[in-house]
């Protein structure tokens, strides 16, 4: 029998089409795909963010605990940890995977560059302890790389499989030796371009440490192609976890499947996911170099709208550039009394105001004209984002209305990428205020002015692309640097977002629309214990290397 | 055999050479008319997920002087021209380091199995739908219902495809949604394997079928006609042949010529068709490698899967040039 | 002065299969020579089997294919020296007349067409209304009026109809000679002796030579001054027509002058004719 | 007329028109007449006059927009215009045979010649063994002067007269009683065209077939034919004996063919 | 000489008049919508969501309102007002590839088969290459990396829709080339221009009406594959793009038919209108159904 009972199977899909290269776990090397279940299921993560709760939750880590100067970090690993193996997961480990990202002199491995931008030395203590002597102080090094903030974050690798290898083309794929290799409660049994299938490793280390093993026997992430087809399946009962939906796909899923459920039981249904959705504008190129003329674009975008019309209502209006997690709403809070909140709808007339005072005066054909010149907008989107998509879409016809000659153009998500980083775009919409999570300074810091470069030269790691370069930004800067040097959310960091945060609302280089929405159906058919907003242990978003809570935490239904 | 000389196979050969190697270039040179870089864009699809990479510029430089993109265009062009001679397609630059010659590989299998199949089923349901429409003894509802069929003409393959899982797939559980063959299964040499490809490829096979075979009819119809006012035509009924016999012997043995040259030059378009209702299957052939590749501008892959398409059409060319005489008594090597 | 001469003409033609192709060659003529005096106006007629080269000659004397070796001189000119303007002359001067009655009608225009394309661009008049006295003229001379054919599209004419507009639209231009090729042989019995009557009354009365090229010796015998019987390329006899078909000396001859069916009934065919093997060897 | 005994085919106001937006063209507008048996019968008449269409309607070939409108034509006495598709089949090349104008496009390109005399002799007489067949198509090639080697030609191998020369022993293989003969030679050159005409006449002797020749060249006609038909816009203008026709046309239509013919002999 | 009627203009059979009828009216929707409907109702956010046409229900048992007769989409866009823009939209992709796709063909038909030589070599080597390059992947990366609009999106798909028209064009200049009527014309002094464009082109507008035709529904079926990769217009709603936002929304399993249905319908007309303009012109162009009027 190559097929296990449904009812001892757990079912996630992969969406985005196939999986180009199966047969390679290397996920040092940037390219390969890690979300195809290998670090849901296999590659433990050390501590995992929780984002209901705001902690960090231990997992092979028991604690990670700096110095007061923030400069020295002590890593204590849990007792027991074994590799599927049976070898033991140890300092040694983590040592040889660090070591091998200092080393590497490309900086082209994943993490490589980070680790040696903060890691000066890193040493073992005893065999369940590992010392970083960091470079400077940096009072997020735990919750930035080793604790799944977003997506997923250093992963340790066995040093004993690893040794002798070239980190750039070992593929850690062998059947016959059982890689690849994990220290988690699964291994691999099968991997193809559509489908990966895990089964039970039932002498997973945390058994003996008295861990329960987790109920599902076998887990399966299948690639379902398009939306549609992965609504139907879904509907009929095929599929037990979904990636991000349509609101209409889960309505007609949850039709035809009462056991849909999702985070929230009515609208919106979502799940937030951390990067909230932005309006960035290019702040060196005419007549958007204007913080005035940007004022105006934000007078004419009613949020309400997008949110009724491109989200069918699954998500709300972003107040702040923040996104609306509980430990953001210190900051969220104090902003908006502070009168810097956003507004909810539209207000055309002032925008009209703004614009007829800049000399804009509106055409035959509608549109403000200028010295012969049409006011133009023209927004690049990734073409392979719907959801940002269908914002730009509302949002251009928005602009129509108000008399500015606007246009959407999607574009290969590279060529996107390349304009914007390089200073080629007059609009973007994207989510690059994303990394505060239960902090500030992360968002804050991306717009910084130590990541200006001229046009026509790429911004370092799609920081400050919008090119925002004034007076007050500089000191915008200043304030966020002195949060950076403090330990997360010391007391005073609420007034020194405010007074931030001022600087950044007057000249308003980009421009908050709403937040991010994930909804993320689940079937109950077979198994429960699903992430929800009421049974909230973590979030639901099965792409993340925190996905093993969740398998952890799942039942058999009946 | 009309006199196939060696200096004519040289020859025919040589312009197929000169076809794939300016297809080829052509190939070369689109996607670096666009900004942006497969290694940006790997980048960008880490920030996708991990909300934004540190320090990604190293990353970008270190790649780019690892692929050689630093270097000058003639320099990548020639080691492209020079891997191209070799069969090396290089490495894929999005999923380094697997080699492009071993995705396109594992791909192609697929790819052409679905191909062949589909190709046999449209081009003999396509002309013998377009044979019977012009049949004068073919019975009008017939004629009524083969007209009616060929609206799947004028639908987006992918929109056919889902059409046909919500069918057989959702309602009627008749066959299965997505994949390539049933999960769990290993591919080998077994009976219960190939009945699983078999059942699997089934929908794909049929939604390529139903968009394509229609063009097949039309051309066909239209040879039809004109075959029946040929002489031999007239001649064949003064010999008293049989209805039946003088239609597929005289009629459509001489309509189908063009049919079948028409196929040669078409088969790259039609499986560059074929890729999107491999898409939305999920199906394991080249769909799905092209249409990552180029949302992840990986050059090398979309070098090397067109480079394999125009492979494909240049040789069934070249082949039907090498064969057309025996389909055709009449052409000869000689003349052109 | 002679008015057309044909020195040694050779004509090769290169048979490429296109690209990169190695080439064949077919000897369509071989050292062809004619002299055709300015005066008296006669008809000279070029005979011979299918593909023996009389069409090779038309297109060689009208420019459509150039000569391998040999030469062709219009009043003492070479044909390959003239410049445009010279050529254009000739053009003028040196009109034909073709087989297929159908084909030389571009089937989109009415048959005014024909005429109107050489008024135009050989400019023979300056006014609408000479325009159209100068066509009513010339079709006078081959029994037709403007009113029944000028206004219709070639296919609403009979052949003979067809071919008697063509002679009339080489008269029109006045030409010192027509290349004839096989004007007659797509046309009806009834029809043809109407041509061949107006081919003599243009030689007649208006001085117009003619190259008349027929594979039908029985027309030549009725019409033709002087002939040249060709065989595969080659001049195999030549002279006075009555000489010739009276007296063929070439075996070839020989068969094409026996094989012409007596149209009586009361004169049979010889005896059975024997035809020239594969290698073109007459038996 | 004939006396109903000996007469092989004998069509009695055959009518076929063609369709068109402006009414029919009567191609073929009610012509009669009879051949006897062995006998050759010649029609001769201007290019569009009708023949081919009248050669067309006695086999039931009018192919659209052309349609029969009415006539009767009887085959040994037996009239044959009521007869259904399938019986029409079966007397097709075994008793009323064509030897088609145009035989450079009449044969199929894509079939050897000898293949295309073996699916006649198949469909009309079944099981009969290859060897017989082979020798059988021998024989008929070598009526016609052909070398043995034809049969594994493609007919572009074949020259025009080869062509000619094939369809006649296509037209007479299966012994028909009566054979139509249209404008076998017109596309011929001279030589070749009295080669043609002299095998076929040989061949209508030694097998004593009707036969009915179509052509418009006076000169053939006389070597060829018994009697001969005048047709002019779908009708016929005479019929008589050969003899008697060029001694005494009756219709200026006919003395203007037979003036119009020149000859080598008289000038 | 017999009399013979000529047969009135062949030009206008029944199918070639009813297939011109239907893609006539198509084309002109956009027109003929702005009479009585307000078409501005394309635009997303114009109307409420979701709604399903008049008389129907949605999944939601939402009810149709006569306001959006035929619906509307999940980004209120009016289904009515869609179709009526898109589908000149849709079709003047088409119109436009084939057009600019003929004339190259005819420009460099004409003058390979005309002048022969090095210049026909290399026609017909560049021809060849253009059939063997994956026209739908080249497609995608050029759109995908500029994304352009309606009229440039026609226009690179005609850069792969001459090979067809050029190789025909060719062969039949080569055989026109040998006849009498433009011998004809040379005797009569007219100039090489003359000849191609005036003599030997008005015999071959049957044949390029069909294959513009031909060539139209090629080019709309090309564009529509993009499309629906997601890959078209982004403002206009044309055919593609609705049927590409239907299927990302799974309009299918929502059985919101009408959002994928009315543009597949739309697209079966045009072809169908195609097809008969197809059917029609082949009546005028080829020789056997003409003989008649010979
Ligand atoms: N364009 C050409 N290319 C190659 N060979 C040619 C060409 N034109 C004629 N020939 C060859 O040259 C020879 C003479 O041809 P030509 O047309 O002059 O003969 P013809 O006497 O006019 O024959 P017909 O009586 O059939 O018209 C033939 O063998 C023919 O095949
Ligand atoms: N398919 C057709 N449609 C309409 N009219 C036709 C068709 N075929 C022939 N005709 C007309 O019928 C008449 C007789 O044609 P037919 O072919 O029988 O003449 P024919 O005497 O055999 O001429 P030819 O000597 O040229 O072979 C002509 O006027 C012709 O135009
Ligand atoms: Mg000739
Ligand atoms: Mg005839």
């Amino acid at each position: 029998g190559h097929s296990k009972a449904r009812n001892k199977t757990v079912v996630f899909d992969i969406d985005g089409g196939k999986v180009a290269q199966p047969y390679n776990f290397n996920n040092l090397v940037p390219g390969t795909t890690r979300s195809n279940g290998i670090h849901q299921a296999v590659f433990e993560p050390l501590f995992i963010l929780n984002y209901e709760t705001g902690g960090i939750d231990p997992w092979l880590g028991e604690s990670f605990t700096s110095n007061s100067s923030l400069d020295v970090w002590t890593l204590k690993l849990k007792k027991g940890i074994k590799w599927s193996d049976g070898e033991d997961l140890d300092a040694d480990d983590v040592v040889y995977t660090i070591q091998m990202l200092l080393d590497d002199s490309t900086q082209s491995l994943r993490d490589a560059a980070s680790m040696q931008q903060w890691v000066k030395s890193v040493n073992k203590q005893d065999k369940h302890t590992v010392v970083f002597n960091l470079t400077e102080p940096n009072a997020r090094f735990q919750l930035d790389y080793f604790s799944v903030k977003i997506y997923g974050g250093v992963i340790i690798i066995p040093e004993h499989v690893w040794k002798g290898q070239d980190p750039f083309t070992f593929k850690f794929y062998d059947k016959e030796k059982g890689w690849p290799l994990g220290s988690g409660a699964y291994t691999l049994k099968s991997a193809s371009e559509t489908e990966f299938i895990y089964d039970r490793n039932d002498n997973w280390w945390g058994v003996s440490q008295g861990l329960p093993l987790p109920a599902p026997e076998r887990l399966i992430w299948a690639v379902t192609a398009t939306e549609e087809n992965r609504s139907m399946l879904a509907a009929k009962g095929e599929l037990d976890s979904v990636m991000d939906v349509t609101l209409g796909a889960f309505e007609a899923m949850q039709a035809r499947n009462d056991n849909m459920q999702a985070w929230f039981s009515e609208l919106p249904f979502s799940w937030l996911d951390p990067c909230a959705r932005q309006l960035s504008i290019n702040t060196q190129a005419e007549p958007w170099d204007d913080p005035a003329m940007r004022w105006a674009l934000n007078y004419i975008i009613d949020r309400e709208e997008i949110v009724r019309v491109a989200y069918e209502g699954t998500t709300i209006p972003s107040m702040t550039l923040f996104v609306h997690y509980g430990g953001l709403f210190p900051y969220i809070d104090a902003v908006v009394a502070a009168g810097m909140g956003m507004r909810l709808n539209a207000s055309p007339h002032i925008a009209q105001k703004i614009i007829e005072s800049k000399g804009w005066t509106k055409g035959s054909d509608g549109f403000y004209q200028k010295g012969g010149k049409t006011l133009e907008f023209v927004i690049k989107t990734h073409e392979g984002f719907i959801e940002k998509r269908r914002i730009t879409d509302v949002v251009v016809e928005q602009f129509l209305d108000a008399g500015i000659k606007a246009e959407h153009r999607p574009i290969a998500g590279a060529t996107w990428d390349n304009d914007r980083y390089t200073g080629n775009f007059m609009g973007s919409m994207d989510w690059h205020s994303c990394g505060s999570i239960n902090e500030p300074y992360a968002s804050l810091n991306r717009f910084t002015a130590k990541y200006l470069k001229p046009v026509g030269t790429t911004s370092p790691g799609g920081n400050n692309y919008v090119r925002w370069d004034t007076a007050k930004s500089k000191e915008f800067t200043q304030i966020v640097d002195k949060m950076g040097a403090m330990p997360l959310n010391a007391p005073g960091m609420v007034d020194m977002v405010v007074d931030a945060y001022r600087l950044w609302y007057e000249e308003l280089p980009f421009i908050p629309i709403t937040q991010a929405r994930k909804l993320i159906p689940f079937d109950t058919t077979y198994w429960t214990g699903w992430p929800t907003a009421e049974n909230n242990y973590n979030h639901p978003a099965t792409w993340w290397q925190s996905t093993h809570q969740i398998i952890h935490n799942l039942k058999p239904a009946k | 055999m009309g006199g196939l000389t060696l200096q004519y196979a040289l020859r025919r050969f040589g312009i197929f050479l000169m076809t794939v190697w300016l297809a080829s270039s052509v190939i070369f040179i689109i996607p670096r008319l666009a900004p942006g870089d497969p290694i940006q864009s790997m980048i960008s699809r880490m920030s996708e997920s991990a909300g934004y990479v540190e320090n990604s510029e190293k990353i970008v430089e270190g790649f780019k002087e690892r692929f050689g993109l630093n270097d000058p265009m003639y320099v990548q062009y020639g080691r492209y021209i020079g891997g191209l001679v070799s069969l090396d397609l290089g490495v894929s630059l999005a999923m380094f380091p697997t080699p492009v010659k071993e995705i396109v590989g594992r791909a192609l299998p697929w790819s052409i199995g679905l191909m062949s199949i589909s190709l046999v089923l449209y081009f003999f349901i396509g002309n013998l739908f377009g044979a019977l429409l012009s049949w004068k003894k073919t019975p009008f509802f017939a004629k009524i219902a083969i007209s009616a069929s060929m609206i799947f003409t004028s639908i987006p393959g992918i929109l056919c495809a889902l059409i046909l899982i919500y069918l057989f797939a959702f309602n009627f559980d008749i066959f299965p949604f997505t994949g390539s063959y049933e999960r769990g299964l290993e591919p080998a040499w077994t009976i219960e394997f190939f009945s699983s490809v078999i059942y699997y490829g089934t929908l794909p096979a049929l939604s390529v079928v139903l968009v394509t075979f229609g063009f097949w009819t039309i051309g066909m119809r239209g040879m039809m006609v004109t075959v029946e006012g040929e002489d031999y035509m007239t001649f064949g009924q003064a010999k008293g042949l049989k209805p039946f016999y003088l239609l597929y012997r005289y009629q459509v043995r001489n309509a189908i010529l063009p049919q079948i040259t028409a196929l040669a030059f078409t088969i790259g378009t039609i499986v560059a068709g074929q890729i999107l209702v491999e898409a939305a299957f999920a199906y394991r052939g080249m769909g799905s490698v092209i249409v990552n590749a180029i949302k992840d501008v990986d050059y090398t892959v979309i070098q090397g899967t067109s480079f394999i398409l125009i492979l494909i059409t240049a040789t069934s060319v070249l082949i039907l040039d090498l064969i057309y005489p025996l389909i055709d008594p009449r052409i000869t090597f000689q003349k052109n | 002065m002679s008015l057309l001469t044909i020195e040694h003409a050779t004509k090769i033609y290169k048979v490429s299969s296109g690209f990169l192709g190695e080439e064949k060659k077919v000897r369509a003529l071989n050292d062809f020579s004619i002299v055709i005096p300015e005066k008296p106006a006669s008809i000279t007629t070029i005979a011979g089997e299918s593909g023996s080269g009389k069409t090779t000659i038309a297109n060689l004397i009208l420019g459509f294919t150039s000569i391998t070796s040999g030469r062709i001189k219009f009043l003492g000119k070479d044909l390959s020296e003239m410049s445009s303007e010279e050529l254009f002359n000739y053009r003028k001067n040196v009109q034909a007349v073709f087989q297929d009655p159908f084909g030389v009608y571009n089937p989109f225009y009415k048959i005014r067409h024909i005429f109107d394309l050489v008024i135009k661009h050989f400019k023979l008049v300056a006014t609408k209304s000479d325009a159209t006295k100068l066509i009513e003229e010339s079709l006078g001379v081959v029994g037709l009026k403007g009113d029944e054919v000028l206004d219709k599209f070639p296919h609403q004419l009979s052949g003979g109809q067809r071919q008697r507009m063509m002679m009339a639209r080489a008269y029109m231009i006045k030409p010192r000679i027509i290349v004839a090729d096989e004007p007659v042989s797509m046309v009806d019995a009834s029809l043809r002796a109407g041509i061949i009557d107006v081919m003599l009354r243009m030689r007649d009365e208006d001085g117009i030579n003619f190259l008349y090229i027929t594979h039908d010796l029985a027309t030549a015998y009725q019409i033709g001054n002087q002939i040249y019987i060709l065989y595969r390329g080659d001049v195999v006899q030549s002279g006075d027509t009555v000489d010739v078909i009276n007296n063929p000396k070439h075996p070839y001859v020989q068969l094409l002058v026996d094989s012409v069916p007596p149209p009586f009934y009361d004169e049979n065919w010889s005896k059975p004719v024997q035809m020239p093997d594969e290698d073109g060897n007459l038996v | 007329m004939s006396n109903e005994n000996t007469s092989t085919l004998s069509v009695s106001d055959l009518k076929v028109y063609y369709d068109s937006i402006n009414g029919d063209i009567k191609a073929v507008d009610g012509i009669s007449f009879d051949v006897k048996e062995g006998e050759c019968l010649g029609i001769v008449g201007e290019s569009g006059c009708g023949k081919t269409t009248a050669a067309y309607g006695i086999l039931r070939l009018v192919q659209h927009p052309g349609k029969i409108v009415g006539g009767q034509i009887s085959l040994h006495g037996k009239p044959i215009e009521n007869l259904n598709e399938e019986s029409f089949r079966k007397i097709r090349a075994t008793e009323l045979a064509l030897i088609p104008q145009g035989a450079m496009n009449s044969l199929n390109p894509t079939m050897k010649v000898g293949k295309q005399i073996t699916d006649l002799i198949d469909t009309h007489k079944p099981g009969i063994s290859s060897s017989e067949k082979i020798s059988r198509i021998e024989e008929l090639l070598g009526k016609v002067g052909l070398p043995n080697r034809t049969i594994n030609m493609y007919p572009h191998e074949l020259s025009g007269g080869m062509k000619q020369r094939v369809c006649i022993a296509i037209g007479i293989a299966l012994n028909p009683t009566l054979v139509i003969a249209d404008e076998i030679t017109s596309a011929l050159d001279v030589v070749v065209q009295r080669l043609v005409a002299q095998t076929l006449k040989q061949i209508q002797k030694e097998m004593g077939v009707s036969m009915i020749m179509i052509g418009h060249d006076m000169g053939l006609m006389a070597q060829m034919v018994d009697r001969i038909a005048v047709m002019y816009a779908g009708k016929i203008l005479e019929i008589s004996s050969t003899e008697e026709f060029f001694r005494n046309p009756q219709h200026e239509y006919s003395k203007i063919l037979i003036n119009a013919t020149p000859s080598i002999h008289r000038r | 000489m017999l009399k013979r009627k000529s047969i009135s203009n062949p030009w206008l059979n029944t199918p070639l008049v009813c297939g011109a009828l239907v893609i006539g009216l198509l084309l002109s929707s956009t027109l003929i919508g702005n009479i009585f409907w307000d078409t501005e109702l394309a635009a997303t956010r114009s109307a409420p969501l979701n709604l399903p046409p008049y008389g129907f229900e949605n999944m939601r048992k939402q009810e149709g309102v006569i306001e959006h007769p035929l619906g509307t989409t999940n980004s209120g866009r009016d289904m009515l007002a869609v179709m009526l823009v898109g589908t000149p939209a849709t079709m003047s992709i088409g119109l436009i590839a084939a057009g600019i796709g003929m004339l190259i063909g005819i420009i460099l038909g004409f003058t390979s088969g005309f002048y022969g030589g090095l210049w026909d070599d290399f026609v017909r080597l560049m021809a060849d290459t253009t059939t063997t390059i994956p026209a739908l992947a080249v497609l995608i990366v050029v759109q995908s990396l500029f994304r352009v609009e309606v009229n440039t999106m026609a226009a690179m798909i005609a850069l792969f829709a001459w090979p067809g028209p050029t190789r025909y064009i060719r062969a039949q200049v080569l055989t026109m080339r040998e006849s009498g009527y433009v011998k004809m014309a040379k005797l009569s002094g007219a100039p090489e221009r003359d000849i191609m464009f005036k003599e030997m082109l008005p015999n071959l507008i049957p044949y390029l009406a069909a294959s513009f035709i031909g060539n139209t529904s090629g080019a709309i079926l090309t564009a529509i594959g993009l499309e629906v990769l997601g890959l078209g217009p982004t403002r206009m709603p044309t055919l593609g793009v609705t049927i590409f936002f239907s299927l990302e929304a799974a309009a299918i399993l929502r059985d919101m038919w009408w959002w994928w249905g009315l543009p597949t319908l739309t697209l079966i007309l045009i072809f169908m209108g195609l097809l008969m303009i197809n059917v029609g012109l082949d009546e005028v162009s080829n020789p056997r159904l003409r003989k008649a009027s010979k």
